[in-house]
């Protein structure tokens, strides 16, 4: 049926994976769906949507607490994603598993019970290119908790100023290093392992926002040497309301619960609680069980994708994209970073971004402009906004070209 | 080429691209009577108003932008369409404008005062795409700011 | 196909809205599930589960922050719901709305951000039948804010003691009632308009937990005089993975944040950010897109029905209930409220409650067993756990005297 | 009718049935040697053990239980398999019986050491009840308490 026939270099069989997403097929203002806003959120295949609604079809009851038939399935299936999750990440132990609403809770949950432990005089150090769900959180510790709030410079292509990033620590106050693995604006991938190796020479933990980077590559928690990693489903071709914080039992162990409600206690009385074991003393109330079953379903269908196959497509994606961008007259492409994923930024002389995010999508283009919840990061870049396209498992090499001459086309528009 | 991407645009009308592109009431004035700011914390757009009356009269008025086409050009049109009226003239027709952005006036032509938009009319086919919106009201705002301590 | 054919007096077709969910024509042990546990979470109709995969299949991105046509038309039906709620609550202003994962999360929002305006000296007053939800955040806030915790009993039948109630508010330092607006264990739907009024006039403001009443009869927070509601989607036969906190504008406008991140914020530099307007400042983050939309077709399902009917027909289940289960040998009904709703709790003498549980599973009827995330309760009413049976818009009067004639024979083989 | 629903429960063996009602070691003992406790606050099952050692060997335990038929049964056949023998032996047994429930052994049978579970066998159907195996645990768990600082 489609007339898109070339196959990319790397093994992926692009449009048998297109076939598994409906939405794929659909047109806006009369033009084929062009969709290069995964990095805002991925797309769901028929595997995902299917293992939600078959879960509320024929398996479901509320969890953990039933003795009967349905809650005991669900149950397991639940409770077998955290397996899932665990092996997806290398985690040691499926107890070091919390389930979150997504990747800005599971920052939170940090912030929050972790957070609790720190004392003024530390302090926690952050990079310029966060996303605000990585920033926000620490600010408010920072108020509430009287502790400083450090920020590491990015060079001007766009990657971790080391050099700074050393000096920030070399005092040993910094308590906890927080740093994107990779950033949604720049598609810089941070070099998370010599991070931390840093970050605990100094004395400090580290968590890696594995947002944009569990989608790309493969991760493994032990080989990085994080202390947390927090994640978020839907980016990750999985549903939403639902995302993840691993960290290293010991500390779960110690931080204080987050949220308090059923589930997440061992006895209550009116003068006292005690707190369940770790996982569960972080997942207070009805979690989201058909979320997490989803997200079960896009783990699976992820890794029988295999990340080989998809960081090399998302590579063969990424350079194209920068070349023929780089090839529209008066486009910029923002951040040069050594290693980068499969996201880029751009901004075009006279045309501002969200001029072209609407013409675009007149031609059925979906992108990203804004600020991206990176304000402080656009102020470092002198910018008040960028456009950006981001590339998935289903991009086509073909798509990016229509948006290289549709933006050609906008820009002689307007000049 | 041209024309398919602009056929399929009538949003940005050739007058709303001309405008952003060559204003003709960007800048200061001197000694402005009142002056309003505008601004749109999640597109980082911005426009300040330097406005000079003359009794109830909008004697000259200039616009400062910085945003997309769609900021700049409504902030260039709506200090045309408003100079030289009286500034319940120019709330009026603000009031005319976001009714036919949110699409609650038929193109603006209600019964009783059939008060043309002129050539704001070009921002309409802005109601479809509400994400957009905010960015043709930023100076309406910011009029709105300037006049507030006025009598109409 | 049915052989049911007996039509409850209620104007509900029960048989026509039983065929709208799949999962009741499940067997479980190979006896036609009876599922009776809707309290712990209810089945989901067709047109919840549509709703949910059609986003995903045919219009779903990330909301608010694109420029692009499926990322605007997600954002109509999110915010859509943001309507859906505000009418169904009858809340003055869908501005008050505020999305959460579930009851608990609303709870715990409002015991961090109203909990913060809070001093030593100032109380919060709950009562002795709530939920852990509706307890352990406030300990939680206690321990953490110096602030007084005090509990209003119940009576032997169950019903809050409204002298003790009263007493408890006379010296005027308590700043917040949260109670239940319906027992789960019990089924008592507690005087809400009545406990408002007494709280308003002692200068306390007054939360109720509505949890599990939203789902049996009409809601309208204005005429209740509530100035914070909450509720949790998975019980009204929507999603897991969503709630609502309902709350009066200016409470929330004068509350801080809960969570930092994207979508709550108005400005953000390193130094200081400052909030979006509410109800987005306590949006962190992605939310539950999916899952709100799946939580507005659920309100439309169920306003379609009616409150009218679906009160009707739960009324003549319970009655038929307390009928039915006081003739089983040796079992004894566990709360006697004034008025209550589609839940009742009992016990049987020689005969464990998990015991039942499992021996009635084992004929395919599902029901709750254990203390009901109610452990102060249990302890009031001097019982270690209750079984627990509890009835929705799809329960047949049929399925009631499946679960008494069973647990005659179940009684046999104990005694 | 008895029948039909018994039928249906292996689960539930006569045996279960029968020594929650009416246990045969249920108790206390004047001098204990060492004591154990288990408690599940998920469903507010209680059992205490009182064992008086005799070497390694147990010469008597008794057990006061408060649960469902599970979990007084389980305190029960406990009891009556391992009074008399060594703690070695009765922790072993714990180990097999434990294995037995999630399903680690084929029915607790190993191929070097066939000691068989006994009347404890009628715990296995659990393995298809996962929520309730703690209840069947739980006895055991106190008994490892108990033993917690005997040698073996
Ligand atoms: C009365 C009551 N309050 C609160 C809750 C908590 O709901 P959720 O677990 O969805 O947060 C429940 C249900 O479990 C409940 O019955
Ligand atoms: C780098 C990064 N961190 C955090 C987030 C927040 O994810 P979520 O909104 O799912 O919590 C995002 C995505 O928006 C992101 O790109």
């Amino acid at each position: 049926m489609s007339t898109h026939t070339t196959r990319p270099a790397s093994q992926l069989d692009v449009q048998a994976i297109r076939r598994q997403f409906p939405i794929l097929g659909e047109k806006v203002h009369d033009r084929p769906l062009v969709f290069l806003d995964s990095a805002a959120s991925a797309q769901k295949p028929d595997a995902v949507i299917e293992s939600m609604a078959n879960t509320m079809r024929h398996q479901y009851a509320n969890i953990h607490r039933g003795l009967h038939w349905m809650s005991e399935r669900t149950t397991e299936a639940y409770e077998g994603v955290r397996d899932l999750v665990a092996d997806f990440l290398n985690a040691p132990s499926r107890e070091e598993i919390v389930f979150t609403r997504n990747s800005t809770e599971a920052i939170n949950l940090v912030a929050h019970s972790f957070g609790a432990l720190l004392r003024p005089g530390q302090a926690v150090l952050i990079s310029q290119m966060e996303h605000h769900a990585n920033l926000v959180p620490w600010q408010m510790l920072r108020d509430r908790a009287g502790i400083e709030l450090r920020v590491a410079p990015i060079t001007d292509e766009g990657d971790l100023d080391m050099e700074a990033y050393k000096a920030l620590l070399a005092d040993g106050k910094v308590a906890l290093v927080a740093i994107t693995h990779m950033s949604n604006v720049l598609g810089t991938i941070t070099p998370a392992q010599q991070i931390a190796e840093l970050a605990h020479a100094a004395g400090a933990l580290v968590l890696f926002d594995g947002s944009q980077s569990v989608v790309h590559h493969r991760t493994d928690v032990q080989a990085l040497g994080a202390d947390f990693y927090t994640f978020t489903g839907h980016k990750l071709y999985g549903p939403t309301g639902i995302g993840v914080l691993w960290a290293r039992r010991t500390l779960l162990e110690d931080m204080p619960p987050f949220m308090g409600g059923g589930d997440m206690i061992s006895t209550v009385t009116f003068d006292r609680s005690t707190w369940a074991n770790i996982p569960h003393k972080f997942e207070a109330g009805t979690p989201a069980i058909v979320e997490t079953i989803g997200l079960g379903a896009a783990i699976e269908w992820v890794g029988k994708i295999g990340f080989d196959a998809i960081a090399a497509h998302e590579a063969e994606l990424t350079a194209h994209a920068l070349q023929r961008l780089a090839e529209v007259p008066g486009l910029n492409i923002v951040g040069h970073p050594r290693v980068r994923g499969g996201v880029v930024s751009f901004t075009m002389a006279d045309v501002h971004p969200h001029d072209m995010a609407t013409l675009l999508d007149r031609n059925g283009i979906a992108i990203r402009a804004g600020h991206h919840c990176a304000e402080p990061l656009m102020r470092r870049l002198g910018l008040s906004a960028t456009a950006r396209a981001s590339f998935g498992i289903y991009t086509l090499k073909e798509e990016i070209d229509v948006l290289a001459d549709t933006l050609v086309r906008i820009r002689d528009f307007f000049v | 080429m041209k024309t398919a991407t602009a056929e399929r645009d009538a949003l940005y009308d050739r007058l709303i691209v001309e405008r952003a592109r060559t204003p003709q009431y960007a800048g200061r004035l001197d000694r402005p009577d009142v002056q309003g700011d505008g601004r749109n914390p999640l597109c980082g757009d911005k426009t300040h108003l330097d406005i000079v009356l003359d009794g109830h009269h909008i004697q000259a008025i200039r616009h400062q932008t910085r945003g997309c086409a769609i900021c700049a050009a409504a902030a260039d049109l709506m200090a045309e369409q408003v100079q030289g009226g009286t500034v319940a003239q120019a709330l009026g027709m603000s009031d005319r404008f976001m009714a036919m952005l949110v699409g609650t006036s038929p193109l603006a032509v209600a019964d009783d005062q059939p008060a043309p938009l002129g050539a704001l009319e070009v921002f309409a086919p802005l109601r479809s795409h509400k994400a957009r919106i905010r960015c043709a009201e930023l100076p309406w705002i910011a009029l709105k700011e300037a006049f507030s301590h006025v009598d109409g």
